[in-house]
């Protein structure tokens, strides 16, 4: 619960490299995720979300996964991956750890089509 | 730490008058009401003595009360018994802000051939009368309409549909689990043929509850058994169940005027108060034809079960559309039948107050609840984005 | 004047323990289970221990148990439920001498297309394994057979049928009502699928029961509405009737022992006293394959009822038949079943003893019955010519 | 209940004028009336039954009640006047109020028969 009352990561970058903003399916939440890059790695990452606390919870800890990780690295985290770290979840709230990874699978997208259109 | 419980509509506790007579007819007084003999003549009269408390506070008569083991079963018994008595399928008319043992019990029945027409509610969450003089066909068999929303509070026009129906000669059914103990009941001046009430909604017990069966209604049984309860519902009778909930039954009735000025003035101080200390936040549900207990708030750009894990942590009990539902995914059916916008719908908490409610519970939310919903509304892209739009100059989106 | 209870099987005063139990999650824990708030996290966590409780006594898993409001819902939820799963009409193969929720449910499903084999039973009450093996068809979907007789406490023999069951593939329910608290009960071991239980006949609360229901096997519920007890049973879940069966059969389990051999003495000391003291008394049931509190006798020439009112009388409470169907005119459709007379079927009475039945209380009853039945043997004009047909020299008829 | 605890006129007639002995046929109990005869009226009565306490209670009223009357008055008892004499009787127990009048129509009918037999 420690990542619902004190989530890490939480706002906006100041010029953020890729932005990722997903609405959920199952339940129709919003996830914002914002990512600095810098040598191909997550040199910063934010996030901002409209969502349950399950949704809180692990978006803050996909955030503190991914921080200095390699791109690569980072776009293999799941929502499995994520609930794990969680130390499992309730499989009513599975689809809302989705949310993140998919937050965070967009923003390095939006990063490499950026860093694709600027070459 | 602090506990506060203002989730009243999801369930209430026992009063202890209640309590007190369960214990005895747990231990004491427990014969089968079936046996010949004195234990169970002496299960027998407190039977029908609690019949008559039920019958008493709905304004019928003993033989007309049917036990069941809650609103649920009520439902189940009135809709499917009603339904499946007429021999073969027929249409139903419903509205779309019913609670799920209504609907569902209608999907059910859709199943098997029957058509039911789901009345729309306007933004408060009412239906019109004329909507089901309008959907009455020749082969309508049943009309089914909550007297009051257990998530809004909303009460219904049931009167004028059943003067309706009375002319139309087609049978009504009303779920007043959440209107009893809150509103005055009279099922003669209301003109329904079956009406469903609940124990654990009136500081009665869990696991029982009454249908109202108007002398000469048939259903068609929803179980098989004994011949208990006029054949309408087998089963040895749940007696220390069914002495609490005549014994509720008789408290709630004696106690109505007095339970509704305070959870009214509870009601009301808790949402004045939250209006003035938080901006953007909905009142859903009909500004004056709702129960006493019920607030239902929408704080916009931020979703309601948050706020609720937020409240827990400080010991406040609240809860986001009904209490079987708040493990599901989908926002309220009820808030989007009104209207509202899928965020929206998503970010309502429903406060309950009751009975104990005092002025020192309510303040304590006031103070625990700003910042609550600061922190989550600061973490919301949402928020975030109407912030920016407002700067820009334009209008605030729904999202 | 002093009150003997000898009624047990028809239901039993809650054990002290467990209501106190009950008391404490009428009136402090009375959270809705369903909620995510701390009241109800309080009472979804009582809820699952009571489930594990009830799973142990059973040797099932906790996710097998599905509580209902009582032996008789549980019984209509296997037998209508799988019956219904199966999608189109097929065969049921049950007993004569099944509780009226097992019978009667059956018979419902025979007006909707099933086809019903009543099999039959020899004179002690019990059917031959052989016989399910003989009528098993290959659109047979269900065999129902119960593990002790409610009126004369007979068990059948339930893991030679699971054993067939299990070898054809089809399903297998029992109705364990009785036997729980009497006799081990291990689900794998009777090779059943699916097992009803009531909390009042185990010193538990009226109004609640469960349904052990194998993994995998399907159900059609027999209500809708919220997603309760894995979707198989909608409404507010009756957590102190919940928590109340599953401290009942904690303590049922740990107790067995001890209560069966209790029962069995006083019983026995009941049947012993009562063949000493009156002539022409038949035991019926078993005579060993019997539940330890079961006395089922007929004392010739005199109608059950008589008895009962005059054993009442002196506050002495008995039964003849089962408690539901006291109130019925027809003789004992169980004794019928076993090939006794019209008037022998008559003349029965029912003593069930409990785990509180003292030696003092049958002495009173071995000292209050002889008046009782000779008095109303000198009422009987079956007696009186009986009695002159002896003095004929011609051997006494049965009617 | 006092006609059940102490059913009156209950037992068999030396030599009775009239013996009426009938089985319920909704619960197979069995009952027996004997009557005595004199000037056209019911001289005495004894009743005996294999019967639930209803039967006994009814019939003790019904002997009660015709005892000394006209046979014609004794064949206008039913069982609603003797559930009435009894201050009501539960549905349920309605037809065991039968068993004591048709006994008594029975052994009064017995009575007649035999008298025109010997006339
Ligand atoms: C309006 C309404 N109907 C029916 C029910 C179901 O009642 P129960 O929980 O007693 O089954 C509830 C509450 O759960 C309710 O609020
Ligand atoms: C064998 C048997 N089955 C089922 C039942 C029904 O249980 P309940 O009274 O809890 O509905 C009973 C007792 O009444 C019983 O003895
Ligand atoms: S319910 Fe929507 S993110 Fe969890
Ligand atoms: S039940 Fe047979 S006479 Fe009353």
């Amino acid at each position: 619960m420690d990542h619902f009352f004190n989530p890490r990561n939480v706002g906006e970058l100041p010029n953020p490299d890729g932005v990722g903003r997903v609405g959920n399916p199952v339940c129709g939440d919003v996830m914002k995720m914002e990512i600095k890059v810098a040598d191909g790695r997550i040199a910063d990452i934010k996030f901002m979300t409209f969502g349950c606390g399950a949704a809180i919870a692990t978006s803050s800890m996909v955030t503190e996964m991914v921080k200095g990780k390699t791109l690569e690295e980072a776009m293999a985290v799941t929502n499995r991956t994520v609930a794990e770290a969680l130390g499992g979840l309730p499989r009513a709230k599975l689809h809302c750890s989705n949310l993140a990874a998919d937050a965070l699978h967009r923003a390095i997208e939006d990063y490499r089509s950026k860093a694709a259109g600027s070459q | 730490m602090r506990e506060v419980y203002l989730d009243h509509a999801a369930t209430t506790p026992v009063h202890p008058e209640v309590a007190e007579l369960i214990q005895e007819y747990l231990v004491r007084t427990y014969g089968n009401p079936s046996s010949l003999h004195r234990f169970g003549r002496r299960a027998r009269a407190a039977l029908e003595e609690a019949r008559e408390q039920v019958a008493e506070a709905l304004g019928a008569e003993p033989e007309e009360i049917v036990f069941t083991s809650g609103g649920t079963e009520a439902d189940n018994l009135a809709i499917r018994g009603a339904a499946l008595a007429h021999g073969r399928p027929g249409h139903i008319i419903t509205t779309r802000v019913e609670h799920h043992a209504v609907l569902h019990t209608c999907e059910a029945l859709e199943e098997t051939g029957f058509e039911v027409t789901y009345l729309p509610v306007d933004r408060h969450g009412r239906i019109a009368p004329e909507q089901v003089a309008e959907a009455i066909r020749p082969d309508t068999v049943l009309v089914t309409v909550m007297l009051a929303n257990n998530e809004v509070g909303t009460v219904q026009p049931l009167a004028a549909v059943g003067e309706i129906c009375r002319e139309r000669g087609v049978l009504l059914h009303s779920d007043a689990v959440q209107a009893l103990g809150q509103l005055p009941i009279d099922v003669g001046q209301l003109g329904v043929d079956l009406l469903s009430v609940s124990g654990h909604k009136i500081y009665g017990p869990k696991g029982i509850g009454a249908l109202y069966v108007r002398r000469g209604v048939r259903l068609s049984p929803l179980m098989y058994g004994g011949g208990h309860e006029r054949r309408r519902r087998p089963g040895t009778e749940n007696v220390p169940g069914i002495v609490g909930l005549g014994k509720a039954c008789e408290l709630a009735v004696r106690e109505l005027a007095a339970r509704a000025r305070t959870m009214r003035e509870m009601r009301d101080r808790l949402v004045e108060g939250i209006q003035a200390r938080i901006a953007e936040v909905v009142l859903n549900g009909h500004p004056t034809e709702r129960l006493p207990n019920n607030a239902n708030l929408c704080f916009r750009y931020v979703e309601g079960e948050s706020i609720l894990l937020g409240l827990d942590s400080k010991g406040i009990a609240a809860s986001s559309g009904s209490a079987c539902t708040s493990g599901a995914l989908e926002p309220s059916h009820v808030l989007m039948a009104m209207g509202l916008s899928h965020e929206l719908a998503q970010g309502s908490v429903r406060f309950s107050v009751g009975r104990l409610t005092r002025a020192e519970d309510i303040d304590y939310v006031l103070e625990v609840l700003p910042p609550i919903v600061e922190r989550l509304r600061n973490m919301s892209p949402l928020y975030a984005e109407r912030g920016r739009a407002r700067q820009a100059g334009s209008p605030p989106g729904e999202g």
